[in-house]
């Protein structure tokens, strides 16, 4: 295999190009048009490991490995984990807000891919050298022999990109606290300056049958009380309505009841 | 005798001296401010009578005398010197403006006596001697512009010294605009000298006069006749002057009878020579000086303002004079014998009118004046001799100034010879006429002024200041002196200068003279002249000596009441000047407004509106300048790809 | 096979990306196809380093992926306090850039 | 290497405005007599620079020469004329009394807080001005002129817009906002025609490869520096447009009422009488010896401008109702005879036009100064809330009558002189141009005599009852400038003596000789 794909490409790389390839377009774009975000990053990850193996049919072996390792194991799962951090809220609607901003997008993507299509029709890249000869001595050695000598520096200075990202990172997200944390009792109070809601928020769940949080509790006259229900739910949109539900419920308990009653109430007779 | 020529300019500074320390002084000065004004003013006709002496000491032809201060405007071929130039003319001009002007000045010392400024008038007296002074010594155009427009200034500050009187004020602003149009052709004429000749100077230029051409001459003469016009107030710039009676009285004699208004009769005569080369201006001359004549005759009639109808008669005195300086060397010396006698006579009539009104409460309206020979008798006889003179009685000084200049109108010769002297001839018909009335409505019949002899006539409310009755008296010392002086010259200044030609002898190395050919005898014209002085004296008794004078001016003829008007002039001027002129300011504001600035406005506001619709562009979504970018990068690689495929 | 195809297909996997960075708005989105566009350039620059036959297009290749492993974590960290501020990924709500 | 003396009169200002500007606050009084000490200073330093000049000597002296951006060639090149020398004379005169007679005008309300420190601000700018004003005629490089002519802006700007004139009809508010409209459309219209300016520039030196004005004049005169016909007639439009928004030429003008309209009057002084003056100055150094084809080319239009510019200027005064608008409108009527006489080409029309630069600058800021005192007693911009000052404030009367018969050029008194020479030199030329500027004359009498009786005369209205007379301040503000006016107006020689040789020069560089007189034609 590290010969084949050293120089030339053969029947089984087609195959592998064109299934392949397939797959990686229709992950490329399910991420962009899924409307749940991790939902886009699976499929993202699904994309880039269809690359890992591209880069590995290329004789990058390096690479490909380093794809899987880091790109998809490792930044993918910091995206999920980011997702799981702020996605909360509903599925993006898919809906353009501002104007013509759709179709601008769709015809600029349209006119750049035809035009670097034929960017590269146009070059004459008939010239295939193959890898043969680079990798003679190891993919592994080759690349090291280049990075610690000729771009030593560049790899120097990404050096330094990545530590200074990772401070970056944590200033960005790091809050400091700088004053006291407030007592209870000043919370107290200052609800009660604000004139907020000064009792506990009210329990989820409608009687025993649904105690679940995500049931809103109904108010007197039969209405869900959103307040019942965690705003993280909320916003995802994720409240189940039972009050139909509860007041049929409420109905028919009522009328066995009555039966019960009236019947009582007849041997009273 | 060399040392003479260095006393010429104090006299333009004696006066000027006086004008900034009375206008600079302050109030410290008040108590004393006409007394040094009046000196001043003195010292400057003394020293003019040295310098006459001296050039009376000197053969005719040696008798000019010049003074070169310094170079005033030295540029490149061009240059203007402050430097005088003293000669017969301008000695002539130099006593009549400092001798009436000091008597003047000390008439006004008793006339103002009340007026708490008066300090400020004797300050703007001297300062109008010391121009008019500068006019008549200037030894080039350009030096006698700054006198004319001086004399101007101090014509406008004097007819305006009661500035609280709007009409005070407007008149004085009238006097100064008319003026400032009759200083355009002053301008353009020295302009045009300086490229015909390359000079102002009157020397180089009179001397070179022949040798230009006549249509350039032409063209400086009539441009002259201009300035003429605006300064002695010829039709059709004579507009200003009646107005300018507004000022006080003595300004009315000095400026606006003796001397000011005489300035262009001295433009033309000291310009005679361009005059003999251009025909056609000369014509121009006598023609306009033929209708003011008529025209101010026939305005002095209708006017009851006595200061108007003496206005209107020095207007057309002055048309006497122009039409003379129009005939050529025939006419020039006649026009200014003419203008002196008329200095001495009109400046004393003035006088006069300004005692009347100073014993009648300032009242103006004749009709309201009557039998006042008894109250003030000094004036009545002072009066009496300057009406005398005016009308040309055989023997006073008009009689032989303006008979001579009929003379000469006949004298021009053709028809043009004919049509001026009728003209002038009628002008002396109705000269008697006019002052025959001011004389009888004033000193003689009915006293109008007592209010029983007012009629009642109901409807009309009595003017203010007739509530008290005016008590008529002589006026002090200090203003009879300067009358009786005055009355002096106008008996006997004609014949003094008439014996043997010797006003003509005079002038004559500088005029030049002409006997001319007159067609009829010297005689004749004599004789017609008083017949229609006579007539004109007649008519004048039948309509006012015979009967009493309204106290409110009858509705009158056609003639009168256009007459009364200023013959619709004032009235052309208004409509077509005033008017038209406010119309083409409040359109050009507008179109300012509007076009001009509204073209630059409209460029900023469609720059605006493009600006505002380019910013929403900036609609602050990344999204959107990532397309833009995007699109900007597609672009990039189409224009790679073309760049490759040309 | 013309390895070209690689080639085409590392541009059409960006045109998709960048399509979704201007189609989404959704901050974590918009970065994972950030994340597609980079990774198809690699893609470009491995198969380049085929064609050419030397090593330097998996340099690149390399490099990029570190400089993009750097990226993220900023850029995560970027949406992660955007969010604590504004309670929202969505990029549309960080629009104070406009006039 | 002689002692700077250009540099120093321009860099004393400078500095003063800086030491004017970091006077404390509370200190003010000190910043107000800094500021007129500092332009005393200046005016010394100019009187030296006139002293040192000699009339008869090269045609650029003092001159001072240092590599600046030595890239492009451009340098720190100073060197006056004789008309450069007149001009630094006028700003360096003009300046104290405009300190002087904006004495108060920048004192703080007494709302504004104690730290608010408007007055030390308003000198220093005014002494900024004077600094670039003064440099601007010193240079002689192209590029360094460019850089100052545009920089005066912005002082400019400052002052226009955020001192206003205290006495405005309405409210507060729409004073400030009209206050800003007019110093955006000074700066809008300056802005444009500096912008052209500057392309014609570039372009300049990449047609003659230098920005020195002796290099390149000397190279057009010898002939080794050829310019396409087309190339020099855009080149000197470019010039042009940018000199004539300044002066300002109609159609060009109608910043200039606005700007001094709303300005305080000492800044209006400063806008009409010294900024403006630079514009002219520019046309007369720059114009005629860079393109002297081109300016030939362009006289007739230029003429005609210029002549709608009297009338159109001194018509508008006319019919204006507001004091200082008339003022700027009767400006605009001037520039158009300054104009006029650059363009006529002959030596009494630039001699004439060049003195009037300097007389017109005395006499407006005479008059302006006097109307500036009288708007401050009463409140009020308005010739109708005027009338019978006369009687009240007889000295204050006075010296405006004297400033308006200066203004109407009445002859003794300084702009006659002028005023007389360009018309004569555009008459030897164009006759039928000369005449009809003639009877600006009259119209200039007409809205100078209507404004004095308006305010000055008649009966006393009530408000004006109790105005007080000139103050001894204001009367050393004013007394000076008539002195000058009357002195100028009798004995003109020094400066036409300064003037005359450099005029020459430029007709020389224009190749213009004056017309012959008729009689010595024939002969």
């Amino acid at each position: 295999m590290t010969d084949v794909a050293a120089y030339a490409t053969s029947t089984g790389e087609a195959f592998q190009f064109w299934v392949l390839g397939t797959v990686a377009v229709v992950g490329a774009l399910c991420t962009v048009f899924m409307k749940k975000a991790v939902h886009s990053a699976l499929c993202l990850a699904g994309t880039m490991i269809v690359l890992a193996v591209f880069y590995l049919a290329n004789g990058a072996y390096f690479l490909g490995i380093v794809q899987i390792v880091v790109y998809t194991g490792a930044i993918m799962m910091l995206f999920l984990f980011v997702v799981m951090l702020v996605g909360v809220t509903a599925a993006d609607s898919l809906k353009e807000t501002i104007k013509g901003q759709r179709w601008l997008a769709l015809l600029c993507g349209l006119g750049f891919g035809i035009l670097l299509c034929a960017g590269i029709g146009n070059a004459s890249l008939q010239e295939f050298n193959g890898l043969a000869q680079a990798n003679s001595g190891g993919n592994v050695e080759g690349l090291a022999a280049l990075i610690f000598t000729k771009y030593v520096f560049a790899f120097e200075i990404t050096g330094a990109l990545l530590i200074t990202a990772a401070i970056g990172a944590m200033v960005l997200t790091h809050r400091e606290r700088t004053e006291r944390a407030r007592t209870q009792r000043e919370l107290a109070e200052q609800r009660v300056r604000e004139g907020k809601q000064l009792p506990p928020l009210p329990a989820p769940g409608v009687y025993a049958r649904h105690n679940a949080v995500d049931v809103p509790g109904l108010l007197p006259d039969g209405t869900p009380s959103e307040l019942t229900v965690s705003r993280t739910l909320r916003e995802r949109g994720q409240i189940r309505d039972v009050s139909d539900e509860a007041i049929q419920d409420l109905k028919a308990l009522e009328q066995r009841a009555g039966e019960r009653l009236g019947r009582e109430e007849g041997v009273a007779k | 005798m060399s040392n003479a020529e260095n006393l010429i300019a104090l006299l333009v500074a004696a006066p000027l001296l006086g004008a900034a320390v009375l206008l600079c002084g302050g109030r410290r000065l008040d108590a004393v401010g006409h007394v040094i004004g009046t000196a001043l003013s003195t010292l400057s006709f003394v020293i003019g009578v040295v310098l006459f002496a001296d050039m009376l000491g000197r053969g005719a032809d040696d008798r000019a005398m010049s003074q070169h201060l310094f170079s005033w405007i030295p540029v490149e071929g061009f240059q203007a010197d402050v430097a005088f130039q003293l000669d017969q003319l301008s000695m002539t001009f130099v006593l009549l403006i400092s001798g009436v002007g000091s008597l003047i000045h000390l008439y006004s010392i008793g006339y103002m006596e009340h007026d708490e400024r008066r300090r400020r008038f004797f300050g703007y007296l001297n300062l109008f001697l010391a121009a008019m002074l500068l006019l008549v010594l200037a030894d080039n155009y350009l030096l006698l512009y700054v006198g004319w427009e001086g004399v101007g200034l101090a014509s406008y500050l004097l007819i305006g010294f009661w500035q609280h009187k709007p009409s005070a004020a407007t008149a004085a602003k009238k006097a100064f605009l008319v003026n400032r149009v009759g200083d355009i052709g002053l301008s353009i004429a020295i302009m045009l000298m300086f490229t015909t000749f390359g000079t102002f100077a009157f020397g180089p230029v009179l001397g070179a006069a022949d040798e230009a051409g006549e249509g350039r001459l032409t063209a400086i003469g009539l441009m002259l006749l201009l300035a003429a016009c605006g300064k002695s107030a010829q039709v059709p710039l004579q507009s200003w002057l009646g107005d300018a009676m507004e000022g006080p009285t003595p300004v009315s004699a000095l400026i606006h009878a003796a001397t000011m208004v005489t300035a262009g009769v001295y433009l033309i005569v000291r310009s005679g020579e361009i005059f003999n080369g251009a025909p056609d201006a000369q014509l121009v001359v006598t023609v306009v000086g033929a209708v003011t004549l008529l025209f101010g005759a026939i305005v002095g009639c209708a006017k009851d303002d006595i200061k108007k109808a003496l206005a209107g008669s020095t207007m057309s005195q002055i048309g006497y004079m122009i039409l003379a300086a129009g005939l050529g060397p025939i006419g020039y010396a006649f026009a200014i014998m003419h203008l002196v006698t008329h200095g001495f006579f009109k400046a004393g009539l003035f006088l006069g009118a300004g005692s009347v009104m100073h014993g009648m409460n300032d009242e103006v309206d004749m009709r309201k004046y009557g039998g006042l020979r008894k109250y003030m008798p000094i004036t009545f006889v002072t009066f009496g001799l300057g009406y005398l003179a005016i009308i040309g009685f055989p023997g006073l000084s008009g009689f032989f100034s303006k008979d001579k200049i009929i003379e000469a109108a006949f004298a021009k010769g053709g028809t043009e010879g004919w049509i001026l002297g009728g003209v002038a001839l009628l002008g002396a018909g109705i000269t008697a006429y006019y002052m025959t009335r001011v004389m009888i409505m004033t000193f003689f019949g009915e006293e109008r002024w007592r209010k029983s002899a007012a009629p009642a006539e109901p409807g009309v409310a009595p003017a203010s200041g007739e509530h008290d009755e005016p008590h008529p008296h002589e006026s002090p010392r200090s203003m009879t002196i300067p009358m009786i002086v005055l009355a002096f010259g106008s008996v006997f200044a004609g014949g003094y200068f008439s014996i043997g030609e010797r006003f003509v002898h005079w002038l004559e190395p500088v005029t030049g003279y002409d006997h001319g050919h007159p067609p009829v005898s010297a005689l004749t014209v004599t004789l017609a002249t008083m017949v229609m002085l006579v007539v004109g004296v007649g008519i004048a008794y039948v309509q006012y000596g015979r009967g009493p004078v309204p106290v409110l001016a009858p509705r009158g003829s056609l003639l009168t009441r256009a007459a009364r008007r200023d013959l619709y002039q004032d009235d052309f001027n208004h409509v077509v000047l005033v008017r038209g002129g406010e119309h083409l300011t409040r359109s050009l504001v507008y179109v300012d407004h509007t076009l001009v600035d509204g073209v630059v406005n409209g460029t900023a506001a469609s720059m605006g509106g493009l600006s505002g619709r380019l910013r929403k562009l900036q609609n602050g979504y990344a999204r959107s300048y990532a397309v833009s970018m995007f699109g900007g990068a597609a672009i990039l690689v189409a224009a790679t790809l073309l760049m490759r495929a040309v | 096979m013309n390895p070209v195809n690689y080639l085409y297909l590392a541009a059409l996997l960006f045109t998709i990306g960048a399509t979704g960075v201007l189609i989404r708005r959704n901050a974590i989105v918009v970065f994972m196809c950030v994340e597609l566009m980079l990774n198809a350039c690699n893609l470009a620059f491995v198969a380049f380093s085929r064609m050419h036959g030397n090593l330097d297009g998996q340099i690149i290749a390399f490099f990029t992926m570190v400089v993009a492993a750097a990226e993220v974590v900023v850029g995560l960290a970027i949406i992660v306090s955007l969010f604590r501020s504004r309670h929202s990924a969505s990029v549309d709500d960080a629009s104070l850039m406009k006039l | 290497m002689s002692f700077p003396l250009l540099t120093a009169t321009a860099a004393l200002p400078a500095l003063g405005a800086i030491a004017t500007a970091a006077v404390p606050a509370a200190r003010r009084t000190a910043a107000k007599w800094l500021a007129l000490l500092v332009s005393l200073a200046t005016l010394v330093l100019a009187l030296v620079v006139m002293v040192r000049f000699d009339p008869g000597g090269d045609r650029y002296q003092l001159t001072e020469s240092h590599p600046w951006i030595s890239d492009f060639g451009v340098r720190y090149e100073l060197g006056v004329d004789g008309i450069g020398v007149a001009l630094i004379a006028l700003t360096a005169l003009l300046i104290p009394f405009v300190i002087l007679a904006g004495w108060h005008d920048a004192d703080p309300l007494e709302t504004h807080s104690s730290r608010w420190r408007p007055t030390q601000g308003f000198f220093a700018l005014i002494l900024a001005v004077e600094a670039m004003v003064i440099i601007s005629f010193e240079a002689t490089d192209v590029f360094l002129f460019y850089i100052f002519f545009e920089a005066m802006l912005i002082p400019m700007y400052f002052l226009i817009g955020g001192f206003g004139d205290r006495a405005h009809s309405g409210t507060d508010e729409n004073a400030a906002a009209q206050r800003s409209y007019a110093a955006v459309k000074f700066l809008l219209y300056n802005l444009a025609g500096g912008l052209i300016m500057l392309a014609a520039v570039i372009g300049l030196y990449v047609v003659a490869g230098s920005f020195s004005l002796q290099e390149i004049a000397a190279a057009r005169a010898d002939g080794s520096l050829e310019m396409a016909t087309t190339t020099e007639r855009w080149l000197f439009l470019g010039f042009f447009f940018a000199f004539a928004v300044k002066a300002p030429l109609w159609p060009l003008h109608t910043w200039l009422p606005n700007a001094m309209g709303e300005a305080t009057t000492p800044v209006a002084v400063l806008i009409t009488a010294v900024v403006d003056k630079v514009g002219t100055f520019a046309m007369l150094r720059f114009c005629l010896q860079l393109f002297p084809e081109a300016s030939k080319w362009a006289t007739p239009a230029i003429l005609v401008l210029a002549l709608i510019s009297i009338i159109y200027g001194a018509l508008l005064a006319v019919g204006q109702r507001d004091i200082k608008r008339l003022v700027a409108y009767a400006s605009i009527s001037h520039f158009g005879f300054i104009i006029m006489g650059i363009f006529a080409m002959t030596s009494q029309g630039q001699s004439g036009a060049t003195l009037y630069m300097v007389n017109h600058g005395i006499s407006t800021a005479a008059l302006m100064l006097v109307a500036g005192f009288l708007i401050s007693r009463r409140g009020s911009r308005l010739i109708a809330d005027y009338g019978g000052v006369q009687k009240v404030a007889p000295v204050l009367a006075g010296t405006f009558l004297i400033g308006g018969l200066a203004t109407l050029s009445l002859p003794g008194l300084a702009p006659f002189v002028s005023e007389f020479l360009v018309l004569v030199g555009t008459f030897a030329r164009y006759p039928v141009i000369g005449i009809i500027a003639t009877f600006g004359i009259v119209l200039a009498a007409l809205y100078t005599l209507v404004l004095y009786q308006r305010t000055m005369t008649g009966p006393v209205k009530p408000e004006v009852s109790t105005m007080p007379d000139l103050r001894v301040r204001e009367l050393l503000v004013v007394a000076p400038l008539i002195a000058l006016l009357i002195f100028l107006g009798v004995f003109p020689k020094p400066v036409t003596e300064i003037i005359d040789p450099a005029v020459q020069q430029t007709l020389s560089d224009v190749q213009k000789k004056d017309p012959q007189p008729e009689v010595e034609a024939a002969k």
